[in-house]
């Protein structure tokens, strides 16, 4: 039937839903376009029959048929890659602007160009807000205290904080410090909230 | 630190004084509706810059403050707290602009400039989405489909809000004769009054509006 | 330097700072970090909290950190080495000390600045230091003043009497001075626990409360469990401690209604001294106690006998002393403490209770200081091959650390269950030892060498453990001998060899004799001595000195050289 | 609630819905009415060149609605076997204990989109969905409430995606409300899709 090579690209979206991003699948979105292309052909030559000799039911069910299963195609293919956009916005809340490069690794160059201008607007909107700018992927938890305590759970080197004072961060050191600062670190599994 | 703020444009009648702390009430109001309701609301650039003046005026006094003195710790939770409140009503609204973003671009032309649901930032956010997206969707695949087939309409296509969607709601404003189900046949149009403290659910699509003019709050 | 006003001089100092707090890895230790990180917590101080291992580790990570950090804070370790030395700080950084650790080094008591020490208030303990005079009065910068001044003029007059009388009286109190220093150095011991310091400083402060009395109460009764400190001294501080408790449950009395659910409890108790007995069954505790467990050789079959004529005497049937604890009768279980003793009496079982402390929280979770002491010092010596797959990759510390934060901890319960597996080794290994008489006398020391794959020779390479070790084959040994030679053995102290975690080398532990009631260990000298006596390759890297390791090849010199200096 | 907009909720709400496009690609068996010229290579029980009239060919659902649409009437389209009455019967005996997922991961969505196709069984395909959800729909959430921690996996294999969404949406509030109960709600954690995504990392590195 047609549409099948598009409906794998769905299922490999669908089995990846609960995870990450799945590898990129150009060689399958190729073989979509191609399927419509020779869709788009032979509907070419048989409406260009009925024009001649109108009233071939046959060759029109035909049309419908393939008209059906281009339109089919093209769903699936877009839906295939807006849903992979969807992911990677999800990802770039999660582990900030900049992704693990086995992340970045499953992007197709044009889905890497979307990313940046993504994170572009995302940083432009952010940087409108107030004097200084707000960044909104901070404060996702209602705060309790304006300090907390972390523990490091990988060596991750030198930490800037606001003040401008600088503090090592080397696995299983214990630290105290403003909530604000931490967040990013917790939720990216640098560091983690001791209670 | 200042009790009172000038916020212009509040009433009919001109400038009003109102205290912080109504400003933050205000804002954690259309914080929970904003949570709460299926479409974007409209927005309210009034409340969200008086509550970054403020934020930047605490700051500025947290900085200025000693170390030790055990109010800064006090302010900076309570800083804490109001910065919480407003990103999480920010980043609500920013979700809502990414999934109906084409929707809610068209809405704001053929609503006219009288009602805005995006600020100017937020327009400008999600129009450099759609575009993004647009063209990804281009460059990657419909620019290699056959000729017919290269349109794409994401306001039909995307996302649209389920203005269907049933919602909790509270009265803070009695209101009669509300309309209920405007589905069923003109022959029997039912509708109700809403009472003070009342609570009810309802389709959002029919107090949309409600809410809006804080008749209503959802819960 | 000593500071005397530790309010003043020490914590408000670091209170506007960012804070470095090394810790060393031992119960003392941890509980005095738990209630600095409360203090701190209460003053949002903002820290960053490092576990060092040895001295090495201590360079280590002060070089890493001294870029970020003007303020830091030794716990339970630096006390007795010179650190102006060895971690070479720049002139801003300001070094504070808290070591139960004795002696405490001399440079660091005399410098005038960096490194300020932070001792029990009103003790005799800053009393014990040799006075400056008889250390740094310096005859050479005297005699080459006095030179300067009179070269050109007199320098014909320099033999006359004076000067002779001068040269002679510098000699003699060099020597005098070289005295007193062997003196003061001459052992190892511990004094007043880190964790009881900063209590003392929080009480101060009107910040203390009854958590981080509880961690105090720790501290000081792992000093006692683990044979650092008499019982003389453990009940000293047992009094304070109950002093405070009293003082804090007042104050808890006045205001009653907030007393909440999670909040703690503490008792003032005459508990039995075996190990974790309400966790285990009565029998395992007994078999595996340090007190019960010598004094019955429970090694031997005529010892278990005779653990069970005890049981019988007490009258309760073995299967419910076998059963665990909390399925014990209740009555048999109230009056246990008092059944137990009687027989004790019996049996000549001495001081089978002491003065302890227990916690309660909410009805459940009743637990004595020692059974936390247990649990903690056996996460802290937790190997990785006895770690479920599934663990996170914590360190011992941070577990440890999370076991002390609160009584209904599960790290704290995990570490129970590891404390059994412990002390059941150690029972197995001591019986099996003094069975094949593996424990020899070598003239002025007891000697024992536990040889290269051991079946618990990773337990073995811990040091903490195998002091541990060291203190049960001791007792047991002693209880193996008859009564003529027993009287002498009491003096001997106790040398054991064990293979350690460096590849090609031995662990060497030394501990004082049974004699020694104040714990006084001078095998911290004697390795030095015989080290370079014997030029062995030896490394001298554990805060503890009576630990060191030595190159496999050099070993038997630096016995013999051992032997040597010490006969 | 997203999650909840079914599948089949119409093209306009669901165009690049997956789960949507997962759902019309479930087969319905169709008759042609007419002879289709070339496309007879899409039956693959014969070699004929064109689809003959009368020909049988389970039609993925998004060709079938085309083709069945009373303006076109190129095949008419058969009641897919879960939805007929022995299984109505089943269900209505117990609806507890069918496999739905099994019948069809969509099932009330498909069955929702076979009512539109007018089988003379409509409306009692109708009356047997809401019955099956309305009785099953108790005993999930009651379920979801509940069970913490057990093996629920084979369970969950008989809930078809809806049912699943309900019950993980279920699940979720009721961690976070036990968290909310032992006070470790206001313990920051790391981000679900980052813990996810470092598992697989160790686990490609074992």
């Amino acid at each position: 039937m047609f549409g099948e090579k598009a409906l794998d690209l769905i299922r490999e979206v669908h089995r990846t839903r609960e995870g990450s991003l799945g590898p990129y699948n150009e060689d399958g979105v190729r073989q979509v376009l191609e399927e419509m292309q020779v869709l788009y052909e032979a509907n070419q030559q048989d409406v260009a029959q009925l024009v001649q000799n109108d009233s071939d039911q046959t060759s029109l069910t035909a049309v419908q048929i393939r008209h059906d299963s281009l339109q089919r195609n093209k769903r699936c293919l877009l839906a295939y890659l807006y849903n992979r956009l969807q992911k990677i916005r999800a990802l770039r809340w999660e582990f900030g602007s900049v992704l693990p490069t086995d992340v970045r690794g499953n992007m197709s160059p044009k889905e890497i160009e979307w990313f940046t201008k993504y994170n572009r607007a995302l940083a432009n909107y952010m940087r409108s807000l107030g004097n200084g700018g707000l960044d909104l992927t901070q404060d996702l938890h209602p705060p309790q205290n304006v300090h907390i305590e972390v523990r490091c759970v990988e060596d991750k080197g030198e930490l800037e904080l606001d003040d401008g004072s600088k503090i090592l961060l080397k696995k299983n050191s214990l630290h105290y410090l403003p909530r604000s600062q931490c967040e990013h670190l917790i939720r990216q599994g640098v560091l983690k909230h001791v209670t | 630190m200042d009790d009172t703020l000038d916020i212009s444009g509040v009433s009919e009648e001109g400038e009003e004084q109102i205290t912080s702390e109504q400003v933050f009430q205000q804002l954690e109001e259309i914080w929970v509706n904003e949570r709460l309701s299926p479409n974007l609301m409209l927005c309210r650039t009034d409340i969200t810059e008086c509550i970054l003046e403020q934020m930047q005026e605490m700051e500025e006094n947290i900085a200025r403050a000693k170390k030790t003195d055990l109010k800064v710790s006090l302010h900076q939770l309570e800083l804490d707290r109001i910065r919480y409140v407003l990103s999480s009503y920010l980043r609500c609204r920013l979700e809502k602009i990414e999934k109906h973003a084409a929707y809610l671009i068209k809405k704001e032309s053929s609503d006219g400039p009288s009602v805005s649901r995006l600020s100017p930032e937020e327009f400008m956010f999600a129009k450099e989405l759609t575009s993004g997206v647009t063209s990804h969707l281009t460059a990657s695949a419909l620019k290699h489909m056959p000729k017919n087939l290269q349109t794409l309409n994401l306001e039909d296509s995307g996302k649209v809000p389920n203005l269907d969607h049933y919602v909790f709601l509270r009265v803070n404003k009695a209101e009669e004769g509300i309309i209920v189900d405007c589905e069923t046949d003109v022959q029997n149009e039912d509708k109700i009054d809403l009472e003070v403290d009342a609570q009810h659910i309802m389709r959002y699509k029919l107090i949309e509006n409600l809410v809006e003019n804080q008749t209503v709050s959802l819960i | 330097m000593l500071i005397t006003d530790p309010v003043k001089d020490f914590f408000q100092k670091i209170i506007e700072e960012r804070v470095l707090v090394m810790v060393a890895q031992d119960v003392d230790g941890l509980c005095a970090c738990k209630i600095l990180q409360s203090l701190f917590k209460c003053d949002h101080v903002q820290y960053t909290l490092v576990p060092v291992e040895d001295k090495q580790d201590l360079v280590t990570e002060f070089d890493s950190h001294k870029e970020q950090y003007k303020h830091m804070v030794l716990l339970n370790c630096g006390g007795s080495i010179d650190l102006l030395e060895i971690l070479e700080p720049d002139d801003d950084v300001m070094i504070y000390v808290i070591d139960s650790r004795r002696p405490i080094d001399l440079v660091n008591f005399y410098c005038e600045r960096q490194v300020y020490l932070i001792l029990k208030q009103n003790q005799e303990e800053a009393q014990l230091i040799p006075d400056y005079d008889h250390i740094y009065r310096n005859y050479d910068s005297d005699n080459e003043d006095s030179d300067t001044e009179y070269e050109q003029s007199s320098k014909r007059h320099k033999f006359d009497q004076e000067t002779l009388e001068k040269k002679r009286e510098k000699r003699i109190w060099e020597e005098k001075r070289k005295e007193i220093i062997f003196d003061y150095e001459e052992y190892s011991y511990y004094g007043t626990s880190a964790a009881l310091i900063l209590y003392e400083l929080a009480w101060k402060m009107s910040k203390d409360d009854i958590t981080m009395l509880w961690w105090a109460i720790i501290g000081v009764t792992s000093q006692y469990q683990n044979k650092k400190i008499g019982r003389e001294k453990y009940i000293s501080s047992v009094l304070e401690l109950q002093g405070h408790l009293s003082r804090l449950n007042h104050r808890e009395e006045d205001n009653e209604n907030t007393t909440s659910i999670d909040s703690i409890k503490i008792n003032f108790e005459h508990d039995l001294d075996i190990a974790l007995y309400r966790h285990w069954s009565l029998f395992e505790s007994l078999c595996h106690s340090l007190n019960t467990g010598t004094t019955f050789k429970v090694w031997t079959n005529l010892g278990m006998k005779r653990l069970h004529q005890f049981l019988a005497e007490m009258g309760i049937p073995l299967t419910q002393c076998k059963q665990s604890f909390a399925f014990m009768e209740t009555k048999t279980r109230d009056n246990l403490q008092t059944l137990v003793q009687e027989s004790a009496e019996k049996f000549g079982l001495r001081n089978i209770k002491f003065h302890s402390f227990t916690a309660q929280c909410g009805f459940n979770h009743k637990l004595c200081a020692s059974d936390v002491v247990f649990s903690v010092d056996s996460i802290l010596t937790n190997t990785e091959s006895s770690k479920p797959e599934s663990y996170e990759d914590n360190s011992n510390f941070v577990d440890a650390l999370e076991g002390l934060s609160r009584i209904t901890s599960p790290k704290l319960e995990e570490g129970l269950q590891l404390a059994k597996v412990q002390l059941r080794a150690i029972k197995n290994n001591v019986g099996s030892f003094i069975d094949i008489g593996q424990v020899l006398s070598y003239g002025p020391f007891l000697y024992t060498n536990i040889k290269e794959g051991s079946p618990d020779c990773t337990l073995f390479a811990q040091p903490l453990f195998l002091v541990t070790f060291s203190h049960f084959l001791l007792h047991s040994y002693m209880r193996s001998l008859g009564k003529s030679k027993r009287d002498r053995a009491r003096n001997l102290p106790l040398v054991i060899c064990s293979p350690s975690p460096q590849e090609g080398s031995t662990m060497v532990v030394g501990i004082p004799p049974l004699s020694e009631e104040s714990r006084k260990n001078l095998f911290g000298n004697a390795f030095h001595h015989a080290s370079e006596r014997t030029k062995s390759r030896t490394q001298h890297h554990f805060f503890n000195p009576a630990i060191i390791t030595v190159v496999n090849e050099d070993r038997s010199k630096f016995i013999d050289a051992l032997i040597t200096i010490m006969s | 609630m997203d999650l909840l907009c079914p599948p089949g909720g119409g093209m306009k709400q669901n165009y690049l819905s997956i789960d949507d496009i997962m759902m019309s690609s479930e087969k319905i068996p169709s008759t042609f009415l007419v002879s289709v010229k070339t496309l007879g290579y899409l039956d693959p029980s014969t070699n004929k060149k064109d689809i003959e009239v009368g020909s049988k060919l389970d039609l993925p659902l998004w060709l079938a609605l085309s083709l069945a649409h009373p303006r076109k009437k190129f095949v008419t389209v058969e009641l897919t076997k879960p939805y007929k009455a022995t299984y109505r019967e089943i269900l209505k005996a117990d609806a507890g204990v069918v496999n739905l997922y099994k019948l069809c991961p969509y099932y009330y969505a498909l069955g929702q989109q076979q009512l539109s196709l007018n089988h003379a069984e409509g409306i009692l395909v109708a009356r047997s969905l809401i019955l099956a959800f309305s009785d099953r729909f108790r005993r999930i959430m009651d379920l979801s409430g509940n069970a913490i921690g057990g093996d629920n996996s084979s369970l969950i294999q008989q809930f078809d995606e809806v049912e699943r969404r309900l019950f993980a949406l279920g699940q979720k509030s009721l961690q976070s409300f036990q968290r909310w109960e032992v006070g470790e709600s206001r313990t920051l954690r790391t981000s679900e899709l980052v813990s996810r995504h470092r598992k697989r990392k160790r686990e490609a590195v074992d």
